[in-house]
């Protein structure tokens, strides 16, 4: 009996956030932040360390890891803010189009050639200003929200949690950026006037599949964001000083920090499990990631609080850009539904709703 | 318990709507017919609406202090949406330092042209090494001759570019105990040496500034008070500052906003407002504005009726109304949930943006002025009489 | 413009507070609460000091005061803990009364003669078994955690909020003791088979002022509770010593005490408001009675719990009696309408809902 | 991650189940055939089922530590709802520790009978004056001959109308500093001098005593360790008592218990549980509740696999555990409202009452062994190393 990660994942752990630390610092994320570079050259280099087809099978050009080893990638990806297309096309779309039986993208989002975003609030909840009608082989109408807003392709869920494929440049879409706080990830709008669309899935365990390796991810990332504002927090209460103290020896600041590792701690091994159940106790997999994303959103809400706290003034500034941290925690937690809706879900799972 | 101003200010309140009824079109915007800034700045002085207890001599409207009148003004400005006239750091917290503390030239040179808005001012206080510890303060000025000579870096000076003069807290005394040490400064800030960066802020706008000082040369009589008095003067202040972060008026507008949002936000088609769990958060905010409201007519009925007490009502306002506000805005964005993540450009924000650049700013405010663990002290030491932690000496 | 207690209200207060002081100690509470003694001697001393009939008319032998003196003899008393029926006998069932234009009992009840309990769940939100059915002039069926076991006369609200009478020895009744947490105040259950029942009142504004009324008291009874909590904690802190330091001193217990205070001060205005409101801005009293007594069900809990934990063991043990208050304080929340039922009522009143 | 305990302890989980097919008739109970508890005891120490790693000379089973064997022990006695025996401070507390410390007569004349049954044990640590600085105990023990005479208070002393021994911390060197100033004695409790009052609770029950001691003799050589090394002694006992507060597992069926009552439970006629609200609030604690599951077997592999650390997860389990407890235990009450009051001989209480039992009995496990201050300080301290505060001399 082992809870907890393999040798190998502790490696891929030890690596990525080694390479992250190294190449992606906070300086190159600012740059992409502030639209000097784009994410593109970073998920070519995560290409290089084989992130993008981590989930998919050697045979399609992948690594053919499993859904804890993704949720260790997605950790490291939020402890370091990293800026990248992950969610939706290293975990949500693969997943699904394998599922879905549809091989032939595999091979090229595997090389990080190809990124397929993903439009699944219209299943998730829709809100106002969004919808979109599905008529044939043809979508029109408006999805909000969309993951990256730079993809090749996108999944659209209709409320059914039937699966379609559109191509980014397909006639009669448009694509707009969608500007958020968290300037680390992009997403956009698509706007779908008989946008020719192919039908990937109709089973709905495809969609939930996705969806619920997407929420275990979320919950990873900000488990990681949240993780290093700790850290950093802690740091940082150390080499300050006030009242010819360090801050570190207020009893305050020590109990600030000794909440969030409190708070923090269990759900380190909420989200494996989670990611566990995915590959190994499917029966529990959707309650797994309900709870992982909305204790994951509370929580972090509360770290991303503290930690800013914690620093005072120079939280509240730009010049250590912890709020790159506390702006990626913030939209985790409202990206494929807010921790409200996701217990609502949770609840009617175990038929309590 | 009597809610009602009195019969006896029905006149003044009529008065002030016919003041606001005849001249509202003028107040300044991009019409033609309107005033400038600085002109109607003046045209509220003239009539009192501005620097209404400030005497005559020194450029004010020369009233006794009334605070049922200055409440009236407020709520008549407030309900027509008027221009309330020039408001920075020299109107609010240099000129009531400089009528209590100020030398008779100082008084002179000084208070008609900030109250006239012809003078900006900001405050350089805070430093990066001095935070929640400010009387640590280490920008030092030296005497050289007839001359201060200012060396140092302020952080979070607010109109720092616009700024014509500062008003500045220096050590002059570095062997006297810290808060003996400190001496208050005016000076120009186009005098060379001085710096300014903009600092910006996780809400994106540079909000503050950096100010860096280097060999700034300050006539010896810009001072305020005696040498090593800078903390007292300093304190006197700070005072004024710290109700005026959290409005109970702003979180009863905002609280309207967020329900307004509930009623059009939509979830798959249904309405927020009729999700019970969003509810419920609401009614739970709305008692908790409701009460801080209450507080605050209690604070204010303490200052115009002698002898009633408000216990602790004023010490807790700046840390349950940051508080309150950071999480009234939360909210809404949870409420918007991922439309409330637009931000800047995005054509999907809501308000102009402001439930998310507010839910920092408030996280901000939360920080500013006094930390949330500053003033737990405060509310345990001076409120409570908890004794103070047992002090460190300096290394 | 005066926003706070007059002169005669402080007076009031005072004279109420130092009477409980002296005069129903701990000591006696104790004996109440472990039923050495009864508390009919308590109200008959109450009764002395006017306070049963309060709110009663001058020409009906009361005191012909407002809610807000009411709602300062209801801080008092539970600043004191202080067993009485004042709730029901001095504030809830005479207000109904006045309102029905009964008054051939107020004169007994302002005497401290006779005393009236309160049944309002069928109105409020019954609860599993209870229920009632009324047909004619007789009532049958059960009503739970009735406000005083030893009245003579009950004021039952059916789900329309018609109001009945019916008297403590009718034929068909019969009462038993509920025991509570809270020992310093009494419920019962009534068993209605075929129970005589005056109709008192078929207007539903008489049954709501009744029950803003009763809320308004016990938002002011926790209000005192919870002030009493936190005087004695800031006490009990200053003298405990731990670690060469009175525990006053730990940076950890100042922020608890702070945060108490923080809390608690703008709950008095609230409560202020609301009871000021029920005689002067009537249009607003519902609204703020709901909000205070779902707001002080909040922040009392929470009082309740920090002061527990101030008093460290202490406050765990029945050796300094603080558990009185707690469960005062707990009982408040849940009687008259649980936080979470009252809130909606909130938004229902202003048609959010 | 593998969750299985592996094939090589599925033949043990049979035999467990074996020996609870075929005795679990005779289990103490008030049937005719069955053991009495000290019957019980023996038959469960004879089969390795209780006191299985204590050596057979001492009355143990002497089987080699298997943490996994102990698990799915307490599994199997878990679902079939068997009686586990004797299970009090002695057993869990005193016994590691003399295995530790003690001489080898303490071991031979204690350890078997404490382990069977025959001796029921006590603890005096907490004295009314030392709580969190429970070093600070001022219980005092004098050498006068050969005896110790022991004067003092003890306070939160369970069984001690039960017990006929005490483990007892007492300062025997007053001159020492506070640590290294106490010992650790055994007495009889049949004594002469010592005064045992039971110490009523919140919950209205006496689950602890206090003790008192006046010229207690206890005989010189009732010492575990040497004088001055009681601190060290406790300290080791006290690691083993502080996991113990806040299973997850107690957790888990607390949680299908509230999720029960909101299925049974209406108001108006509608189930609790078609209230949004409360379903919020029940899956907002499930989702803790779930946390502190897999936090727990984190902590379980950790130990069962060398070299896998469990980083802070054990630090936190108590300062959370009895937290989420008592929240747990209060989302029923306002689930039940009203009824939720029902106490003692109330028929309308639910579950036995123990929802308001343990409420209250969770806030008394949250100041206990350790309040959640402590616990905060020791997070910081010994798990984030953030320095202790300024030391104050004792006066």
């Amino acid at each position: 009996m082992e809870f907890g990660l393999s040798q190998e994942q502790i490696l891929l752990q030890d690596m990525t956030s080694k390479y992250l630390a190294e190449q992606v610092s906070l300086a190159r994320v600012r740059e992409v932040a502030t639209n000097e570079s784009s994410n593109a050259a970073i998920w070519r280099e995560l290409a290089e360390l084989g992130i993008p087809g981590l989930m998919i099978p050697e045979v399609n050009g992948g690594v053919g890891l499993g859904a804890l080893d993704a949720a260790v990638i997605a950790e490291c990806l939020g402890y370091h803010v990293t800026p990248s297309a992950f969610l939706s096309s290293a975990v949500m779309a693969p997943v699904a189009l394998i599922a879905a039986g549809k091989d032939d993208l595999l091979a090229a989002i595997a090389a990080g050639e190809r990124r397929v975003g993903i439009a699944f609030g219209e299943a998730i909840g829709a809100r106002r200003g969004a919808g979109i009608t599905v008529s044939g082989n043809s979508i029109s109408g408006k999805c909000l929200f969309v993951l990256d807003a730079e993809a090749d392709d996108y999944l659209i869920a209709d409320t059914d949690k039937n699966l379609y494929l559109v191509a980014a440049d397909a006639t009669g879409l448009q694509r707009a950026n969608l500007t958020t706080v968290d300037k680390t990830r992009t997403t956009c709008e698509l706007i779908l006037d008989q946008v020719a669309a192919e039908l990937m899935s109709t089973d709905p365990e495809v969609y939930n599949r996705s969806l619920d390796l997407g929420r275990i991810m979320q919950a990873a990332d900000t488990l990681g964001a949240a993780q290093s504002m700790l850290d950093q927090s802690v740091v940082y209460a150390k080499q300050r000083e006030q009242f010819n103290r360090v801050i570190a020896s207020f009893q305050a600041v020590k109990h600030m920090c000794a909440d969030m590792v409190a708070n923090l701690e269990p759900c380190r091994s909420l989200i494996w499990y989670a990611a566990h159940a995915i590959d190994e106790v499917p029966e529990e997999a959707r309650l797994m990631a309900c709870h992982a994303k909305a204790h994951l959103s509370e929580v972090g809400k509360e770290v991303a609080k503290t930690a800013t706290e914690v620093h005072g003034g120079m939280g509240f500034t730009d010049l250590v850009g912890l709020h790159y941290w506390f702006k990626r925690i913030g939209a985790n937690r409202q990206l494929l539904g807010s921790p409200e809706l996701v217990r609502e879900e949770a609840a009617k799972i175990q038929g309590l709703a | 318990m009597d809610l009602s101003l009195g019969s006896e200010y029905t006149d003044f309140r009529e008065e002030v709507r016919n003041f606001l009824e005849q001249h509202k079109t003028r107040q300044p915007s991009t019409n033609s017919d309107s005033m400038t800034a600085i002109e109607w700045q003046k045209l509220l002085i003239d009539n009192g609406y501005k620097s209404r207890t400030i005497p005559k001599e020194y450029g004010g409207f020369g009233a006794d202090p009334d605070i049922i009148q200055s409440r009236i003004i407020a709520e008549e400005f407030s309900r027509e949406r008027i221009n309330t006239g020039f408001d920075g750091q020299g109107i609010s917290m240099l000129v009531p330092v400089l009528l209590e503390m100020g030398s008779e030239e100082q008084k002179q040179q000084f208070i008609k042209s900030t109250i006239h808005g012809e003078m900006v001012w900001c405050q350089g206080y805070s430093e990066p090494g001095a935070g929640s510890d400010l009387a640590s303060l280490s920008t030092k000025a030296v005497l050289d001759g007839d001359e201060w000579v200012v060396n140092g870096q302020k952080i979070w000076t607010s109109t720092a570019q616009l700024a014509d003069w500062i008003f500045c807290l220096v050590r002059t005394e570095p062997k006297a105990s810290k808060h003996q040490g400190i001496s208050f400064l005016l000076f120009d800030m186009k005098t060379p040496g001085i710096e300014i960066r903009p600092l910006v802020d996780m809400t994106g706008s540079a909000n503050f500034n950096e100010v860096f000082f280097t060999d700034v040369r300050v006539p010896k009589d810009q001072i305020v008070g005696k040498r090593g008095q800078g903390w007292q003067v300093a304190n006197a202040i700070l005072g004024h500052e710290r109700g005026s972060l959290a409005s109970p008026d702003a979180a009863k507008s905002r609280l309207e906003g967020v329900t307004r949002l509930m009623q059009s936000e939509t979830i798959a088609g249904e309405k927020v407002i009729d999700n019970p769990v969003f509810r419920d958060r609401l009614m739970a905010i709305q008692g908790r504005v409701l009460a801080m409201q209450f507080n605050d007519m209690r604070l204010f009925s303490s200052r115009i009726n002698k002898g009633q007490s408000a216990g602790m009502a004023g010490m807790i306002v700046k840390l349950i109304g940051t508080e309150l506000r950071h999480e009234l805005e939360a909210l809404a964005i949870d409420v918007m949930g991922e439309v409330g993540l637009s931000y800047e450009d995005n054509p999907y924000t809501r308000d102009g943006g402001s439930w998310q650049y507010l839910y920092m700013y408030y996280l901000g405010l939360i920080i500013g002025g006094g930390t949330s663990q500053i003033q737990k002290n405060i509310i345990s030491e001076r409120g409570l009489g908890m004794p103070k932690e047992p002090k460190v000496d300096a290394k």
